[in-house]
Parts: structure tokens; sequence; C-alpha cells
């Protein structure tokens, strides 16, 4: 359960929208479940009043609306960002992808959001409601009755392995600050390198088989924010609709994987909204981890203006053959 | 579609004693877009040419591949034969069935099929090779001297000396650098300001030259043939072109606590001062800072006692913006501080200088007219300790000292060590080394000179700890070769700091988009064969900004950057090679990866309007490459994500298209 | 430095200049009898400069020297590392009393038997 | 005993002013390398996009290799260090899908070493061949 | 009506898969997923396959033909590769409906005879749904999901499964199996049908009605102001489109192989910024034409064309899929709601 409440934000947006710091409100909108909330904006308190809410479920991450929203908008928006969308937005803004003047950040703490196919999985199929309490869920359902559930069995991966409870950027801050976590979101990739070739080969066939090139993985990318992306511009030489075969598959994760390198903040969106459930975050966190490993630890978004480690060297970096073998974790 | 035509040649035996040559025209007949093959002995050769340009015109080509040696042979040859044909030079593609293989192939079935598929991928780019015209920019034949040491007089001269305008600029009120404030030069031991100032005067009278002193560039825009820089000239508040350099102001002025940079800060100077006595300009400056009149209004001597009513307390600084053909960086270096190295006792003792403030007290200009003297208590000092590479080659603590050799050290050190032994054969002179370097004309021999003819005590090893105690130093060593530690009781210990470039150098590095190293010197072009250039073209590098360097190397530098700029400002126009970047700019997302790696600093960013789907304009950032800058190596093509950025000449299609020939 | 006048001593007999030495260490790197020795051909010349001379009088590394000359051949700098060795050897016989000799006396105390080598070995000290 | 004896296909990229010349020494000296390598012209090794890669390994390539002045010999002074750290990350990207790693590489090569042209090419065909045909990134649709 | 205990369910699988392709749900990371069924597999429990059962008859890829060129020859080459006739084992009520949908499209003239191909191959056995979800609501367009269409309807016991064949094609099948069946009874079924209807009525959309739409109602929403509130978070993927039964546009291109060129087409989506686009550029130039369309061709444009048969079947993937949460209730909801 979130430890600040819908009442505390709605509070916090109108009076920034009453003494006309900002003109309107990126926020979450309540939907028809308990559970299916909506990224939308807010122009009036009314609208506020009537279907905001902030909850367990919203985990969207604001910070790629703002590219299109600062455009739009006449005035200020605000925005509420969590700590891990708090990278995202710096990220944008060394990309100077949008205008950091139009924007409010009201940072909030998060507890860490939760995903609905693991209630589904753990509760069972046909949730009428979640009601989240302090401790843990209770999901009532068409045919388990009321299910509690422990809040931290039914995290997103990301919140699993949440890796800050910081927020990097803010205009204002509403409860408590946290701290960067020394976090286990390698030990996925770690299992991963230490498998022979074959079974790695076999592990990503059968994942990246399931892929129906939706396109979400990029759509809701804050990295992704490319004018015009390579996979839809038919001049570009890889573009396509579909993957016609496995090796298109490949080719359209990995080569989004590496248009992202060392501009990926982590923040998870990518596993979050597939409808496949392809565990996307690990090629991007094996890039992370290989330039933690190569290059020195970099977070991206940590700061506004860093560089990122592809528009960077040093005369003594290491050589692409014995990259491999740390890579795997060999000694190099 | 191309209307390609195909030309394989024999190059006698080298390609047909491999390479079926018919085989190979035949088979390139059917690919798309071809639509004559021939093969010919010797394409190359004038009748060969003559085959190519007759063919251009008979069928209306638009496209030529020509199968024989290496493009780095004859790719400009056959350019030039298409072009004489009519036929823009870049719609020409080689394919090397030669150098890489008939020669390194050696059956004939082999070396066809290889050639064959040599010729299809250069067929398969010339199908999307697109006319290139190299563009042209005109060149402001007009030079700009950042700097105005020894390394910048020299640069300036030589360019004036071809007739070309040069302006100096110089932050300080008079041009002379280092090199002025230095006593005797290695290895000859002549006077520095002997050899100095006679090029100073050189340059003032010099009717090419213009000197900005006590001034700084503080903008520059555009690119090679075509700089605009924007110069700060700071208010001295003495009318320059009035003042005649009398000097009486210099002595009247009731400030007298001014410490000397000049003699750095070992006297006092005037809040009016002109440096020192062969300033050029010979122009007197106030020193806002202490100078009571500008502080306070209340003063006014200087006026007063200036005849020639030079002295203007109004004065602003002035900005002026002027256009040039080339830039030269010149700014120099500084020793560095040796605020960090306590164990030297540098700030606890007066007794504890550095080699450039033994300079000045050996100088006979300088705070003691040239005698010995220690500056706590103006003795004469009998034993005498020189450390060297204080702060050069350390690489433990990035904040203390400096990881390269300062290379100078050794040198000017047994330059010190010599003529205190010479002029004072009672002193003691130690001087602790960790190597000694003397690579240069005559180096050696002087250092050994040093240590046979005037028995300098050379140790092997470094000073530990220098501790002050009553009048004297007590300096604690290693002597290594003996391997025991010394103790020796010092009068006055000489420091010969590390040097480093000059503060101003990375911003004006930003300024000038020149690329540094991790230690703020200038980066060159090319370590070995464009030692003077930056890689940023039209700005080029003298003296010690780009490395630490002496006296004759930097001169020896200077004079190459000046034949640089020369060869450059002698042409009307620049021809740009056209195979640059160029930015869709529809899909560019203005992220500056681009710009982040461009080792030229070619490319910028610009607002552009773009019309939306819903006709309302929305101004965009995106990248726009100068053509004239770009030198196209293509590593923006490769982090823009979205693929805007590409390379005219090897483009991604292109080179896709080539590997599509290759593997299918 | 203590002992100036032993020094300049050794260094007048030997006729050697060891602020020639750029301690390569090429004389010790050359020494066949460097194993024996616990001062080596080129802290010798290092010794002698800085006049710390004592301690190598008190070492038998002064007779491990075989005079075999290598280090004067080979030095860089036309040092002469034996030569030094030489005379410090001197000094020691000269401390132990035994004086020079004259050439003029030489004649008299020569031995039929005595080799030509000694002969000329003894000259060549003992004259000096 | 092998039954198939298909030859590789390597795609070898190189950098105009050492890679490039480097192979021409090779020629010029009479250097031997198999004929399975063709090279392909680039002004720089950071030229060579990611992409570039994944479309010879589609097209039917067995292996693929850079080659690119040696670190600090860049002609473009700096483009080859942008080569080092992508080809290092996407190699290992690779290697993490299970893509043999044999069939990538980057080398320098200079434009005076011709000998190490030839030894390299000699060296990574081999190592190729060893793997035989390349099934992993491999799209039916480009064989015949 | 025939039946067959659950625990002999897999003899049925591997009888019929002897003699032609079966495919069947399963289990997989992303849910369940139909599979050539092989010896062993186990068929899942889940309600739904992630991915409908439309890629049977319109699968996402599809080569249409291929051209073989040498030297300035070109050949053409067929391509089609579905000539045996195939078994869908559990699809449920809302996939078939679907079909008809996609029959509407693909059958009329002219005849898309890659679709009708398949379509004449494939045989469906519909399994009647009887734990039915929070985001079904295929009850608004008029399906009874315990009355599944298809060649075989099936109804599933805690024990048994029982068998109604409702064509000839449907008959065949259940012939190739009937050493496997016994006679089953029809009240059995009929209670079970009973228990789901209990849970129908329960479901939180149960009241959801498309009575508001339908053919002639362009005019009414085609400017309504909700669209923009609608669509102003859509991200414009196509993962509304690729799990939908009923979607069925795509688009045609031709893949250079080297020597020759593959003519497929491929799933397109209505949301993608590419969708239509024409020489002159795109006809809907921002998201909100884009998710306009979608809801009114659904909604409006093809029961219009379809004698009021609408183009969604509330199967209520979108729901569970939509990465932002918006789908066609919502739609239906906020637009239906003022009127």
């Amino acid at each position: 359960m979130q430890k600040i409440s819908r009442e505390t934000l709605i509070e916090k947006a109108k009076e920034l929208l009453q003494n006309g710091t900002v003109s309107s409100v990126l926020g979450w909108k309540a939907g028809e479940f308990s559970y299916d909330v909506t990224p939308a904006t807010f122009n009036s308190v009314e609208e506020l009043e009537k279907d905001f809410v902030y909850n367990d479920f919203c985990g969207a991450n604001f910070s790629k609306y703002l590219v299109k929203a600062t455009i739009k908008a006449e005035g200020k928006i605000l925005v509420f960002l969590k700590p891990c969308d708090t990278y995202s937005f710096n990220q944008l803004l060394t990309e100077h992808r949008f205008n950091r003047e139009k924007v409010y950040v009201v940072g909030i703490p998060c507890e860490g959001m939760v995903d609905v196919e693991a209630i589904r999985k753990a509760a069972g199929e046909g949730i009428v409601s979640v009601e989240c309490t302090n401790d843990g869920l209770v999901v009532d359902t068409l045919y388990n009755g009321k299910v509690k559930l422990a809040e931290q069995d039914v995290l997103l991966e990301r919140c699993k392995v949440c890796k800050s409870k910081k927020h990097v950027a803010y205009d204002e801050l509403l409860g408590d600050e946290g701290e960067v976590i020394e976090s286990k979101r390698f030990d996925e990739v770690e299992r991963l390198e230490k498998m022979t070739p074959d079974e790695r080969f076999a592990f990503w066939q059968r994942e990246l088989s399931r892929c129906i090139r939706c396109n979400a993985c990029r759509d809701i990318c804050p990295a992704c924010t490319c004018e015009q992306c390579v996979f839809n511009n038919p001049k570009s030489g890889v573009e396509n609709k579909a993957a016609a075969n496995s090796f298109e598959e490949k080719m359209f994760h990995i080569i989004r994987a590496f248009h992202v390198v060392g501009r990926c903040t982590d923040c998870g969106e990518c596993s979050r909204v597939c409808p496949q459930n392809i565990p996307l975050h690990l090629l991007n966190r094996k890039f992370i981890k290989d330039i933690d490993n190569f290059y020195g630890e970099y977070q991206a978004g940590a700061e506004v203006g860093s560089r990122a480690p592809l528009v960077n060297y040093t005369t003594d970096d290491i050589e692409a053959s014995d990259a491999v073998r740390k890579g795997d974790g060999e000694n190099a | 579609m191309q209307r390609i035509g195909v030309f394989v040649c024999w190059c006698g035996s080298n390609i047909a004693g491999t390479v079926d040559v018919q085989a190979v025209a035949e088979a390139l007949k059917t690919e798309p877009g071809v639509v004559f093959s021939t093969n010919y002995q010797y394409m190359c050769s004038q009748a060969g040419q003559d085959i190519m340009k007759q063919a251009i015109k008979e069928h209306n080509l638009t496209g030529v591949v020509v199968c024989s040696c290496s493009p780095r042979m004859h790719e400009t040859t056959f350019r030039k034969t298409a072009a004489a044909a009519g036929l823009n030079p870049y719609m020409v593609e080689i394919a090397n069935i030669r150098e890489q293989c008939s020669w390194v192939h050696k059956d004939m079935p082999t070396g066809t099929e290889k050639a064959i598929i040599l010729g299809k991928a250069a067929i398969a780019k010339v199908n999307l090779n697109t006319p290139l015209t190299p563009g042209e920019s005109p060149v402001t034949k007009r030079a700009l001297v950042i700097g105005g040491g020894i390394a910048g007089i020299q640069t300036a001269l030589d360019i004036a000396d071809a007739g070309f305008e040069v302006d100096i600029v110089e932050k300080k009120p008079t041009i002379g650098g280092k090199m002025a404030q230095i006593d005797k030069t290695f290895p000859t031991l002549d006077c520095a300001a002997c050899i100095l100032t006679p090029k100073m005067v050189d340059v003032a009278q010099n009717e090419k030259i213009r000197i900005f002193s006590y001034a700084e560039v503080t903008d520059v825009k555009g690119f090679v043939g075509n700089f605009t820089a924007t110069i700060k000239k700071k208010a001295r508040y003495v009318k320059e072109d009035v003042c005649t350099g009398c000097g009486i102001c210099t002595e009247k002025c009731p400030q007298k606590k001014v410490p000397n940079e000049f003699n750095l800060g070992m006297d006092n100077r005037r809040a009016v001062y002109i440096p020192f006595a062969q300033a050029v300009p010979k122009v007197a400056t106030i020193d806002p800072d202490h100078c009571t009149m500008l502080k306070t209004g209340k003063c006014g001597v200087c006026a007063k006692v200036c005849t020639a009513g030079a002295i203007d307390y109004t004065q602003k600084d002035e900005f002026i913006e002027e256009n040039y053909g080339a830039i030269v960086v010149a700014t120099g270096y500084n020793p560095i501080s040796m605020d960090k190295f306590d164990e030297f006792a540098y700030n606890q003792s007066k007794d504890v200088i550095t080699s450039l403030e033994y300079e000045r007290l050996m100088n006979a200009a300088g705070p003691t007219a040239g005698k010995l003297l220690r500056p706590s208590d103006g003795k004469h000092p009998h034993t005498i300790v020189f450390v060297q590479c204080v702060g050069s080659r350390c690489s433990a603590c990035d904040e203390k000292g400096k990881e390269y050799c300062s290379k100078i050290c050794c040198m000017y050190t047994a330059k010190h060590a010599m003529l205190t032994r010479d002029k004072y054969p009672d002193t003691d002179v130690y001087v602790f080394y960790i190597d000694v370097r003397t690579p240069g004309k005559s180096f050696d021999e002087f250092y050994r000179r040093a240590v046979e003819d005037y028995g300098v005590h050379y140790i092997k090893g470094m000073v530990g700890k220098v501790m002050p105690e009553g009048d004297q130093l007590k300096v604690r060593a290693s002597d290594l070769l003996a391997n025991k530690q010394i103790n020796i009781d010092a009068d006055l210990v000489v420091l010969a700091a590390a040097i480093e470039p000059d503060k101003s150098a990375r911003p004006l590095a930003t300024m000038l988009t020149a690329s540094m190293d991790t230690n703020d010197f200038f980066t060159e072009a090319h370590p070995k064969l464009r030692p003077v250039e930056s890689p940023t073209a039209g700005v080029f590098l003298s003296g010690a900004c780009q490395g630490p360097r002496d006296i004759p190397e930097t001169v020896a530098q200077a004079g190459a950057a000046a034949s640089k700029v020369i060869g450059l400002l002698a042409k009307d126009k620049l021809t740009c090679n056209p195979c640059v970047a160029s930015s869709n700019e529809i899909m560019c997302n203005g992220c500056s990866s681009c710009a982040n790696v461009c080792p030229y600093g070619a490319i910028t960013y610009v607002e552009k309007e773009f019309r939306q789907p819903d006709r309302t304009t929305l101004v965009r950032r995106v990248a726009s490459v100068n053509e004239a800058v770009c030198q196209g190596c293509g590593c923006c093509t490769v982090v823009c994500p979205s693929g805007a950025m590409d390379l005219k000449g090897f483009a991604n299609n292109q080179i896709m298209s080539e590997v599509d020939a290759i593997c299918k | 430095m203590e002992n100036k006048n032993l020094r300049e001593e050794i260094i007048r007999r030997s006729g050697v200049n060891p602020l020639k030495c750029m301690r390569c260490g090429k004389c010790s790197g050359t020494c066949p009898a460097y194993d024996e020795m616990e001062y080596h051909p080129h802290q010798f010349v290092y010794m002698v400069e800085t006049g710390d001379i004592e301690p190598l009088m008190n070492s038998k590394s002064l007779y491990k020297c075989l005079t075999c000359f290598a280090c004067v051949d080979r030095c860089p700098r036309g040092v002469e590392p034996a030569k030094l060795i030489e005379s410090v050897r001197l000094s020691v016989i000269r401390q132990q009393g035994n004086n020079h000799l004259n050439t003029d006396t030489i004649p008299d105390i020569i031995d039929e038997e005595m080799p030509q080598q000694a002969i000329v070995t003894a000259l060549r000290k003992y004259n000096k | 005993m092998q039954i198939e004896n298909k030859k590789p296909l390597i795609v070898a990229f190189c950098c105009n002013w050492c890679s490039y010349a480097g192979a021409d020494l090779a020629g010029n000296n009479r250097l031997n390398y198999p004929a399975e390598v063709k090279i392909i012209r680039v002004p720089c090794s950071c030229r060579v996009n990611p992409m570039f890669i994944l479309r010879a390994f589609q097209r039917g390539a067995d292996g693929v290799i850079l080659c690119g002045c040696h670190p600090g010999d860049c002609h473009y002074t700096s483009g080859n260090y942008y080569t080092r750290r992508r080809m290092a990350l996407l190699f290992s990207m690779l290697d993490y899908l299970g893509i043999e790693r044999d069939r990538t590489r980057v080398e320098w090569v200079s434009a005076a070493e011709g000998a190490k042209f030839a030894a390299t090419m000699n060296d990574f065909v081999e190592k190729v061949t060893a793997l035989g045909e390349n099934k992993r990134l491999e799209d039916l649709r480009c064989k015949k | 009506m025939r039946k067959c205990s659950l625990s002999n369910l897999s003899a049925v699988f591997d009888k019929i898969s002897e003699n032609l392709a079966l495919y069947i749900p399963v289990d997989t990371n992303g849910g369940a997923k139909f599979e050539k069924y092989e010896s062993g597999m186990v068929m899942s429990e889940a309600l739904n396959t992630v991915r409908s059962a439309k890629d049977f008859f319109f699968p996402q890829i599809e080569d249409v033909a291929a051209f073989k060129v040498e030297g300035k020859n070109i050949e053409v080459v067929d391509t089609r590769v579905i000539k045996d006739d195939f078994v869908i084992f559990g699809a449920r009520a809302c996939d078939v409906k679907a079909f008809e949908v996609l029959d509407n499209v693909f059958l009329s003239d002219p005849v898309d005879s890659y679709y009708a191909n398949r379509r004449e191959h494939g045989i469906i056995f519909a399994l009647s749904c009887s734990k039915p979800v929070e985001t079904c609501f295929c009850n608004a367009f008029g399906i009874d999901c315990t009355e599944p269409k298809g060649d075989v309807s099936m109804w599933k016991t805690e024990s048994e499964m029982y068998f109604k064949a409702n064509s000839e094609k449907g008959e065949k099948i259940l012939a190739l199996v009937a050493d496997l069946l016994t006679d089953g009874e029809e009240k059995v079924v009929e209670s079970e049908k009973a228990k789901t209807k209990e849970v129908l009525k329960k479901l939180p959309l149960s009241n959801l009605s498309p009575d508001k739409f339908g053919g002639g109602k362009t005019k009414e929403y085609f400017d309504d102001p909700a669209w923009k509130s609608l669509s102003e978070s859509c991200l414009g993927c196509g993962t509304c489109t690729f799990v939908c039964p009923t979607c069925q546009c795509y688009d045609v291109k031709d893949f250079n192989t080297g020597h020759g060129v593959v003519r497929f087409r491929c799933w397109d989506s209505c949301m993608y910024s590419d969708f239509t686009k024409m020489a002159h550029g795109n006809p809907r130039l921002t998201q909100l034409e884009r998710f306009r369309q979608r809801f009114m061709h659904k909604l409006v444009y093809y029961p219009e064309n379809n004698n009021g048969l609408f183009m969604c079947v509330g199967c209520g993937r979108c729901l569970a899929k939509c990465p932002i949460s918006m789908n066609i209730v919502k739609v239906m909801k906020t637009l239906g709601g003022k009127n």
C-alpha cells in the first residue's frame, strides 16, 4: 500500500492549480476495475476529484508523456513522479526532449507497484475487486472468494528489485526522500550468463518467439522517443511490421536494446507492458551490467547532462574480445 | 535506375593471371543497372581511360564500376576520367580485384568467383550512388593568434611575413609571456630578454600585426576560413594611443603595496604600472583592484602627473568583433600550485621557492637586481637544494600533481644549478632527481657540464620532507644509489614545479570546439602526422598549450603552425570533402549524441520550425552539419538512434547493399 | 662530506673523475667478480665521489677486483672504475705504513726470480 | 568424416586509412588468405553500424570481422575508441543471446601490417569454419 | 452427445494427431497459447489464449507469393503451405464468433483465397466457458459462452469432456475417435451451463450494452469531444489490435532475399502512425483520428456494412493487455453514457 494518499496528491494539485503555478495535471485516472488505471490530463479541480487515483496500480511512468504534453500545453504541467520515473525524466532532459520550464515536478514516494498478472496467478482468475491495506492486499475473486496476498509477492518485477527510492529530480517533494538501494536486479542476468551458450540460445529463442511486434515495449519506453523509429522507416533497411522469423525477432530486440544503451534507466516499463510477458528488461540490464563492469558504474538519468558510455571513451577501454569473456563472468 | 558501365582491368597479368577477366565482364553484364561491360589490358592507361570516356558518352552511362587495383591507387584517376567525360566523379566505384583478389588467391576459379562478387558489390553500391558536389567556402585572409608569448609572437611574425594580417590577443598588459620572466635560456645560456625583446619590438612595428593586449577572446563562431571572434578589450583606464610609456605615473602613484605579479609577488608595484621596462605595448595600466581613485573616487595623482593626458578613469570594457580565416591557439602554461605539497614546506618558509621564482631572483631586473639573496632575510644562501619532478609524473592523486613529465624541468634545473655554481662557487648545490631527461640538441652535454665541470651534486632520489628549523631548512631525502637516507641543512630549496595548461584553455577549447586531453592540453589532429593542427579544421596549435615544451621546440612549432595557417590563407576558396554527414531534420530528435562524438565539432544545433499534422507550427532542436568542418568519419551515424544522420558516399543503404551483394 | 682529503688523494692518484659517472651500472654489469663483492664497481665510484671511503677501505671487496679492466674498457663515460679501486687499495697500503717507493730504489730490491709482471705491477703501484 | 564441406562466408569491414591499406599490403606481398573473406571499405571502423553486422548474418554470412586503426592511431583521432565500446557491448550481447562468440571479431590492423591482416583472416576463417554454418542468426528466406 | 473422461483426453489427442495436425492451448511463460499437439502435452486450464484463434486463418505473417530472379528472368512461385485439414481444439465461443466477423470480410467478394483455403481446412472444436472472468463481456454482443458454435461444441465438467458435432467435418473427427468416447447425457451439460450462467450475472460488465452504437451513428459520434481525452494517453502501439480476434487489417510487403522476392502480408494496426500510408501521406495524422478509427470501425462502420454485426466479441483481451488500460469498454461507456 502506498504511504501517500490520493487525497494528499489532490490537495497538492488543487493548490498548484489554484495559485496558478500549473494549468494542468498529469495523473492517473480510475478505470472499470480496481486495477485498470489510465494516465490522463486533468484540467480542473472537479476532474481531479472525480477520477484521480493513486494506488498500487499506478505503475505508468509519465516522463515520456512530457515530450508531447509540453508542446501542447499552454501553461505549466504538474506531473507526479515516483523515484524511478525521475531518472527517465532526467535522461529526457539530457537529450533535450522537452522544456524543463514547462513542467512542475512533484516527487512522490513509492512503496512498489503491483502486477495484476501476479495477482491473477496467486488469487485465481476473476478479480472482482482489490483492496490495498497496510498488511497486504485483499482480493475478492469470483471463484476463490476473498484471498489475502502479501504485497511483496505480487509486486512488479522491477519493484521487487527496486534500484532507488531516491528522487533525482523534483521541484517539490511529498513525503520522505529515500535512498539508492543495493539491488539484486542483476541476479537473473548473472544466472543467464552462467548457462552454456546453447542454453542461453534456447532460452532467448523461446522467449522472443512469443513476440507479436505490437511495439508496446518501444512505445512505452521513455528512451524511445525518436521522431521516427528505424523500424517504421522503410528507408532504414530494417523496417518491418511483423517479425517474419526468428531472425527478425532477434534483430528487433537487439537493435532496440542497443539504441537505448547508456540511455535506458532500467525503469522496467518494457517488461511491464509486454502482452507476452517477454523479460525484455534482461536485455537492457545485460547492457547496464556490462557498462558497469567495463566502464565503471553508470546510471542513466542520475544527473542531467552526464555523458552516456557510448558517446564517451577512454584510451584504455577493454577490447571487444576481452569484453565478451568478461561479460560472461570469466576473468579477463 | 542507373545506367552502369563495368570496366574490368587485366592489369597485364597481375589480375588476368588469376582472374578470368572475360568471365567477370560477362557475369556482371546481367546485374541490375548494368548496360555495358568490357575488359581491357590496362584501364589506367590513356587508351583504357579513352575506352571509359567513349562508353560513358555512347551508352549514356550514369555510373561506372572499375574492377581493377585498389581504390587507394587509382580511384582518383578514374574519377577524373569520368569527370572529363561529363559524369559526376562520385558515380565511380572501384572493385578491388587485384590487391584483395588476384594477388592473394592462387587458382583461377576461386579468383574469378570472388572478383565477380566484388564487382557485384560495387555495382550494388553505384546503383544507390548520387552525384556529389564538393562545397566551396571563402577564406577570410586574416589570422587570430590567441596568446602573446614566444609561441604567439613567432607564429604572428611568420604569418605576417607571408603578407597576411594577424591579430594577437594577450590577456596580460604586455606580450612576452613566460619567456620575458626567464633569466637565461638553456643550453646556450644567452639572456632571454636579449633574444625575446627584439622580437617583441618586431611585432609592435609590423604593419600586418595588431596587438590586443589586456584583452580576451570571449566568443568564437563559424568554421574554417570563416571564423568570427569577439574580443573583449578590458578597460586599462589609460588611453593606449595617447600614453607615451614615460612611466611617471608608475613612480608617483601613492598606492605602493601591490604585489608585483611579474616578479611573482616577491616585490611590489604601484596600482598603475608597466609590467617591465621592455613591455610591448609600452603603455601603463591601472589595476582597478588597487587603484584608490577607481575604488573610492579620491586620488587622481596619475592623471595630474600625466603630461600626455592619457589617464581616463571612465574607460569601459570594449568588445570588438572581427572575422578570421584561421585561429592559432598559443595559450601557454603555468607552474602548478604548490599548496598541496606540504612536505616541501612551500607555504611555511619563504626560502622554499619555485624555479620560476628562482629565475626572477637570478634576473638582473628582478626583485634583488640579480643578486642571489634569500627571500626571508636577504642573506646569501650557501647550501641550495633543488628538487625535481615536484608534481610531475605524479599519478597517485590527480588532485595533487600531474601524471605527465613536464619535460623542461631537468634542463632548467641544470641551468639554475650551473649558473649558481658559476656565480657563487662557494655554494653547495644539490639536485635531487628521479631521472634526468635531456633529449635535445646539446642538452645532455649541458647537464653533464653541470655535474662534471661545475660540481653540482646530482643525487638519485627524492626529497621526502623539508622542515624549517631556525633560519635553516632541514632537508631529508633518499640517496638511492648509496641506499641510504640523507639529511642536508639547506639555506634555500627550489622546487621544479610541474607545468599545466593555462586555465583559460578549457573555456577557449569549448568555444573553438577543439578537443582536449584529460590534462587540458589541446589534442592534435594526428599525433605524428598533423602535430600542429587541432582536429577542428582551421584551428592550429602553437607552443605549450599542446603539451610541455621548451623554447626551441615552441619556436619550431610556432613556425610550423604559421606555415599551416599561411597554406590555408593562401587559398581563395576551400573545397570541402563531399563525403560528409548530413542530418535528416524531420527525423532528428535533437538528442546531441552525434555532437558528443564528433571529433571536429562539425555538428551544431539549430531551432527549426516544423509543420504539425494539426497545421500548427512546432519549433524543434535539430542537428545541422557544417560541411566545411565535417571530415566524414561517420561516427555520428551510428550513435543516432533514429538514423537521421547519414554519411554521403558511404550511406547506410549503400553499405547494406554491398553486404547484400556479397552475401547473396 | 667526510674524508675530503682522502677523496682528493684517491682521485688525484687514479686520474679518474668520478663526476663523469652517469650511474649506468655497466661496470657492475660486466664485472666477473661481482658475486664476490660487497660493494660493486659502480658503488665504488659513487662512494668515492661522495667521499664515503672508510667502508670501502675496510671491505674485502677491494681485493676481489681482478683488475681485468673490463669496466675500464666498457665504461661509456671513460670513468675507469678499476683504476679507482686500485687507488683505494693504495690508500690502504699507505695507511698500513708502506709508503712510496722511489723508482730509483727499485732495481736494488729486484730479485732475479721475480716475475716480470710483478715488477711492472709494483712499479705501477708504488710510484704514484 | 565431414560430409558437408560448405565454405564459410566472411564479411570484413575495413577502415579506409589503416586496415584497408593493410589488406592492400597483404596483396602487394602476395600473402594468401581464404577467398571467403570479402572486404567492404568504410571511412572509419566507427562507421560500422550494428545493423550492418546483423544484416550480414541475416543474408548468410558466417562470420563478421571489423578492422580498424590501432587505438590512438585513428585517422579521425577517436573513431576506433567508439568502435571498441560499441562492439564490446554488442558482442557481449550476442554472446548473451547464445550466438557463438567466434563469429564476430574486432582487430586492429595498421597500414603496415599486411602480414597481420593475412594471419588474422586465416585464423578467423579457421575458427568460423570450425563452427560450421551460421544457424543462430540466419534468415531462411535468404537461403537458396 | 458424446463424452470422454478428462483422464482419457490425451488418448483422444493422440488419436486425432495421428491423422491430422491438432492444435491445443498449452501454458507458456507468456500465458496460454495454441500449439501443435505432440504426445504428452497438457491442455491449458486458462480461460483463453493470449493471442486469439484468428491466427489459424489469418496468421500474423503469410507469404502470398515469391518471385525467383535469375539473370533477367523472373519466375513466380506459389507459397501456399496449408494443404491438409487441421483441428483447433478448445477455442472459446467469442473466438468462434470472431470467425464470422472475419468471414464477412475475407469470404465476401472478392474472396481472399488464402483465408478461404485455411478456413476450408480448419476444423473447430469449440469449448464452452465454465469460469468467465471480470473482463468478459461477450454477453453484450449476444454471444452465449455456454453454447459455442464450431464444427464440434464441447463442455467440460469436473471430470469429463462432452462433445456434440455440428457439422460433417466435426462428425468425421468424432468418428475417428469413436472408440474413445461414450454416450453422454444432455442434462449434465445443462446443469453445467446453468452454473456458468449464474456466474455471468455477477460479472461487472454484465450490463454493458452496445445498443447505442451500430450502423448510421457516424455523425453522432465522429466529432464527439470525448475522443480527445480517451485517446490522449494512447501510446499508438498495436497490442489491442494484435490480441483482438476480430481485427483484420494487414499490409502487403516485399522482402528482397538477394536472389528473389518474397511477397507477404502481415497484420497492421490502425493505431500505427504509418497505417494506410499512401503516396500522398497518411489519411489519419493524429493519434486521436487513429484511435477513433479503431472504435468507430468496431462499433459503427462494420455493423453498418454487416447487418448490425459488431466487430467486437467481448473476449476482454484488450482490457487485460492494453499498457495504459484504455479499451473498448471505456469508450462505449464514455460515448454511450452521454446520450
